[in-house]
């Protein structure tokens, strides 16, 4: 499908979204409460199909953060990035997804263990590679600070 | 009957592949020529890396003991680990310009991943990788080394 | 040699075993270490205990084997014999072997030969 | 016959009536008793020594490798100077471990290995005891191996070692059935029990040729249930080194964990010295009846050679399995065992007996 | 209390028997932790533990620059170095719009399906070794070798490479390249029906894995499961036919897909792989232009327009997925690897429980787990 008629599809679904400059994946942001029924329609609706959650990355901005979703259908082969922004960086926290992907249940506990955001509704929100005791914060947010193990360039 | 007939040719089949299987072994068993071992530090004289083979960095310096390291630090700047320190020297050359030359190359195989970037940068060509693989120490500290020579200088045609 | 110095091998191997590790007790090095005497789990504390009521699927196989197991000792006076006895002994043991196999194929069929 | 030119009868005999007439009865019978005791012993420590540097090497050739070449020339000395370092090693004792079991567990591997060394003629005349019920004692003695095994799981406070030892627990009742089903074959053939009678019997020809396809189908089968017996490769559940990383023995250390180590090879000795004696006729020269030349020829090599050139090949049979195939899974060792083992030698001892009764075997 | 009661009162509070498998276990090829609930020998429920070689490279890549950053990509599945520095080098160029040359993406390809072959080598070795079959694992390793010399000749490593870098090559390959190649392809083409005498056809080993962790389409999407392991589904996830990238587009292969899903297909799946390779090697081979340019035109400091950029990749074991952020220095914002033996891992519990412990080591075996990828 060309990214064109996949955004009207969007459109047509989520009138809301806003899309993105990129030149390889069509890219829209969701807001977060509207976030989980979205994607569920996304994975069901016949003609997208989009049923291949192939990453599931948070980025800090510093100001805030974002989930971004990468999603394909194995049917037809189309792809979409989906990004979602919490508010604010103090208890960041999105809907998981993990129902509708079951792999996304591992993907959003690394994210909550190295960036510290919170998934509402996962099944198992624990640390993934860190200790359960680790406690001095999340090291992959940009004011992560390890005076011992990180040397400054 | 079937299921007798199915089970009979089962054992059958099944025997046949595992005496397959023992003939692979058994055909290596007899075949003492075809042992792949190396007996290592035995063969040590005429074992040979591959001329590219990156055994550790090193400074190739001439006869006369001249290197070809302007102490520009790219490398330094290259490495992703930090395992190449280059201290540099001011002088004065006798037209009275300062000038900056090697002091130390300093080079620490321990923190060293063979990545081949300071190599690959080098604008002077003045480091090398060797093919020396013994890297083997009782002493950590023995692994920090400097690679320029005592005495050595800059050779003449990047100097001028 | 008679039957009765078997006991000789019995003590021989127990002396084998004794004398080397009781040497073993006394000469190497030791070190008392709380760590050391933990039951080996791939490094990991090991969670509860280790003897449990085991659940092993094969009760209903240890059952057919005590069986069988009673059953072979019969057959070895006969296989001993059998070549002086001929016929009779033949057909004792076709019958025999009659009811051994029918017994063999009803725990076949049962399922008692299928790992639970 | 010419073997019998071998007969080592005279020679032992000769000991005893030299011991029994210089010394006073009691002291003859301990000197005497001593003696058998150390040959036997240092026999034991050998064949289990040279046993594990050769199961080195063969799995090493198997391998494209060389195997052990450092100690001594080709690493002969290799395993003894293992057993010597492992002398040296600290016994580590788990804490909570049934101690009394613990430390039995060793013992009863070895003392059942080293009974059944006790029955197997090695030569025309040198056994220790020609028992008249050898093969069936050589079957009991060598079930209760399994015993220490599972002794020795259990004792260990180790779950790893646990599990091994209820796979061990499968193998005692399983195994022991066609080991003995499978020897049956010969004792029908022979009309007895008794070793050095089977070995006789084979004067003319071995009973894997005289007994054609039932006996090549008994060896086969007791080779598989044998290698299952010996807890070896690909029967070693109860060690399945990849699974329950050392499985029974992985608390044991030091000399223990050795003697668990010489105890399954001289376990696989002992199952290849009664497949050499039962199937390969022992001792035995080669004898193919009607060619009386071949015949004498066979002669002049010594019995005892036969006997152990007979149980090397066995041995390499045994170890040419483990070298290449994957181990079973529990309850596959169990199907086996019970779907097709067993059967076929019920079926096979009835046509063993048909196969008597007419007469159909070479005779 | 007694000792006794004691015991039963545990039993009672804590009824499941939990054993351990890892971090220091033979059979997880590495530091993983499986938290095995058993019943007797069945597996009752799995929880996987990662994170013992956890070393935070995302967080490194942060402060280093691109080209420094393929030093670490090949610490990720160090198995698939090749793999893993093309789908760096493969976003930094596609960030830049920087065309390499053709001769470049053909040694880039034949490269990784070097690579391939070499890992399957290995993770057939140990498979092998995984159920007990110990001789697998020299034979395997042993025609690695002759790989791994290839390697050695034209890059001076034989296992973490560095090799490929944005822009091209490090350096050009060794004028033996592609006579070791044919070499190579010609010794192991009489090698390969030798692996599937010994292991594939034998009895014990099909009883071993036929039928046993059945993974279906659904649940391999669902799950992510990517590479053999998901091909052998039924998942068409071979992103050389999916998004070709490379001199992919250029040769004519065929994409391994079987339906039964279970242990032994996905060891088939890998096995038919090695001679798709080969012949994928061939085609290569064939079509690589001559010349000796190894590298395009690039700037001395790489600095990426700011936005985002996504590239995925077929490594050995599946899907790498290479997302970066920039914001227009010369070091990326953000780095996220999307590993594939990350997805791989967590599908675990849901294969092994209900069979038994035996046959946990060979699914994980089959499932060709790769610690530090999973655990960056």
């Amino acid at each position: 499908m060309e990214q064109e008629q996949l955004k009207e599809k969007i459109i047509a679904l989520l009138p809301e979204a806003e899309f993105n400059v990129n030149k390889q994946y069509l890219d829209i942001n969701v807001p977060s409460d509207k976030m989980h029924a979205f994607v569920k329609l996304l994975k069901e609706s016949d003609d997208l199909k989009l049923d291949y959650l192939f990453c599931l990355s948070g980025v800090d901005w510093k100001t805030h953060f974002t989930i971004v979703y990468h999603l394909t259908s194995t049917f037809f082969g189309h792809s979409l990035v989906l990004k979602v922004k919490t508010t604010g960086r103090e208890n960041p926290e999105v809907a998981s997804v993990a129902d509708i992907y079951a792999t996304a249940e591992f993907h959003e506990r690394e994210v909550y263990d190295l960036m510290g955001i919170k998934f509402s509704d996962h099944p198992d929100l624990r640390r993934l590679f860190l200790d359960e005791t680790f406690i001095e914060g999340f090291p992959l947010r940009k004011d992560y600070k390890d005076e011992i193990n990180i040397i400054e360039r | 009957m079937k299921s007798i007939f199915n089970y009979i040719t089962g054992i059958f089949k099944g025997v046949w592949t595992l005496l397959k299987g023992m003939s692979v072994t058994g055909k290596y068993f007899i075949r003492l020529d075809k042992i792949v071992t190396q007996k290592y530090p035995e063969n040590r004289k005429k074992l040979k890396m591959y001329d590219r083979f990156k055994g550790e960095v090193i400074m190739p310096h001439d006869a006369g003991n001249y290197h070809r390291c302007t102490g520009c630090g790219i490398c330094e700047l290259n490495c992703p680990n930090g395992s190449i320190e280059v201290l540099t020297d001011k002088i004065t050359t006798t037209e009275g310009k300062s000038k900056r030359i090697l002091d130390k190359y300093i080079y620490h195989l321990s923190m060293c991943t063979f990545c081949g970037l300071c190599v690959k940068t080098c604008p002077s060509t003045a480091i090398a990788f060797s093919q020396e693989f013994e890297h083997a120490v009782f002493d950590r500290q023995k692994l920090t080394k400097v690679l320029n020579k005592q005495g050595s200088s800059l050779v003449k045609d990047i100097a001028e | 040699m008679s039957n009765e110095s078997l006991v000789l091998f019995f003590i021989v191997a127990v002396a084998l075993v004794g004398l080397a590790v009781g040497f073993s007790m006394i000469i190497p090095p030791k070190s008392k270490n709380l760590v050391k005497s933990e039951p080996y789990e791939c490094g990991i504390e090991t969670k509860g205990t280790t003897w449990v009521q085991f659940n092993v699927g094969y009760y209903l196989f240890a059952i057919v084997y005590l069986v069988f197991d009673v059953e072979t000792v019969f057959i070895f006076p006969w296989a001993v014999v059998m070549k002086t006895i001929g016929m009779r002994a033949f057909v004792e043991i076709l019958i025999f072997f009659f009811i051994l196999g029918l017994g063999l194929i009803y725990a076949w069929k049962k399922g008692a030969l299928k790992w639970e | 016959m010419g073997y019998q030119r071998y007969d080592l009868a005279p020679l032992t005999h000769s000991i005893d009536l030299f011991l029994y007439n210089h010394l006073p009865a009691t002291w003859a019978f301990i000197a005497e008793m001593t003696i058998i005791g150390v040959v036997f012993l240092i026999f034991y420590a050998v064949i289990g020594l040279y046993l594990v540097l050769a199961e080195r090497k063969v799995c090493a050739f198997m391998q494209n490798r060389i195997g052990p070449n450092r100690v001594g020339w080709f690493g002969v000395i290799q395993t003894i100077a293992d057993l010597f370092k492992l002398l040296m090693k600290e016994l580590i004792t788990i804490r909570k471990a049934d101690k009394f079991l613990f430390n039995l567990a060793p013992f009863i591997v070895i003392i059942a290995s080293f009974l059944g060394l006790a029955a197997i003629p090695f030569a025309m005349g040198l056994h220790a005891i020609d028992f008249n019920i050898g093969i069936f004692y050589i079957m009991a003695v060598s079930s209760v191996g399994v015993v220490g095994v599972l002794l020795a799981g259990w004792s260990s406070n180790n779950k790893y070692s646990l599990i091994g030892a209820m796979r061990s627990g499968a193998q005692i009742v399983s195994y022991e059935l066609s080991v003995g089903l499978s020897l049956l074959v010969i004792a029908i053939y022979s009309g007895s029990l008794q070793l050095s009678t089977i070995v006789e019997s084979q004067a003319d020809a071995w009973w894997i040729i005289k007994g054609h396809i039932p006996a090549i189908i008994a060896f086969i089968v007791f080779i598989t249930a044998g290698t299952a017996e010996t807890n070896r490769g690909p029967f070693d559940l109860a060690e399945a080194e990849s699974e329950l990383t050392a499985g029974f023995h992985t608390e044991y250390s030091g000399i223990k964990f050795a003697f668990f180590f010489l105890a399954e090879y001289m376990n696989m000795f002992l199952i290849a010295s009664v497949a050499a004696t039962v199937f390969w006729g022992g001792w035995m020269p080669l004898h193919i009846p009607g060619c009386e030349g071949f015949n004498n020829a066979m002669d002049f090599i010594p019995p005892i050679c036969w006997y152990f050139g007979k149980t090397a090949i066995v041995i390499l049979i045994m170890m040419w399995f483990k070298w290449t195939f994957p181990r079973l899974r529990i309850d596959q060792l169990l199907t086996l065992e019970w779907k097709y083992l067993l059967p076929i030698n019920l079926v096979n001892i009835i046509v063993v007996a048909l196969i008597v009764l007419m007469g159909w075997y070479i005779k | 209390m007694s000792e006794e009661k004691k015991v039963i009162v545990e039993l009672n509070e804590n009824p499941e028997y939990i054993i351990n498998m890892g971090p220091q276990h033979p059979s997880t090829h590495g530091v993983l932790r499986f938290e095995v609930s058993l019943q007797g020998e069945m597996v009752k429920h799995l929880i996987p533990h990662c994170g013992y070689v956890h070393r935070g490279i995302e967080k490194m890549c942060e402060s280093l620059t691109y080209p420094q950053v393929i030093h670490l990509t090949d610490r990720l599945d160090y198995l698939s170095a090749h793999m893993n520095n093309e789908a760096v080098s493969l976003c930094v160029e596609n960030a830049l719009e920087i065309e390499v040359p053709e001769r470049v993406k053909y040694i880039r390809s034949i490269l990784s399906e070097l690579n391939r072959i070499a890992s399957h080598q290995l993770w057939w070795s140990a498979f092998g070794m995984d159920l007990g079959g110990l001789t697998c694992f020299f034979y395997g390793l042993r025609d690695r070798e002759k790989i791994l010399d290839i390697f050695e000749e034209s890059f001076g490593s034989r296992l973490l490479h560095s090799f490929i870098v944005p822009g091209g090559l490090m350096h050009d390959i060794h004028p033996n390249f592609k006579k070791g190649i044919t070499d190579f392809i010609k010794y192991f083409r009489k090698k390969l029906p030798e692996y599937n005498r010994f292991l594939t056809g034998n009895v014990i080993f099909q009883a071993r894995t036929k039928g046993l962790g059945i993974l279906s389409k659904e649940d391999a999407i669902n799950y992510g499961i990517t590479g053999p392991s998901g091909r052998a589904s039924g998942f068409s996830c071979d992103i050389r036919k999916v998004e070709p990238y490379s001199a992919y587009p250029y040769v004519d292969f065929k994409e391994i897909l079987y339906n039964e899903g279970d242990t032994f297909y996905r060891y088939v799946a890998r096995m038919d792989e090695m001679v798709e390779s080969m012949n994928i090697l061939e085609q290569l081979i064939d079509k690589m232009p001559d010349g000796n340019e190894y590298t395009s035109k690039m700037k001395p400091v790489i600095k990426l327009p700011e936005g985002e950029y996504y590239q995925r990749v077929e490594t050995a074991r599946g899907e790498l997925g290479v997302y970066i952020v920039s914001d227009g220095n010369k070091t990326p914002y953000r780095l996220k690897l999307r590993t594939p033996n990350f997805s791989n891992l967590f599908i675990m519990n849901k294969l092994a429980s209900g069979y038994k412990i035996a046959d946990l080591v060979a699914i994980s075996g089959s499932l060709d787990l790769v610690i530090p990828d999973i655990d960056r």
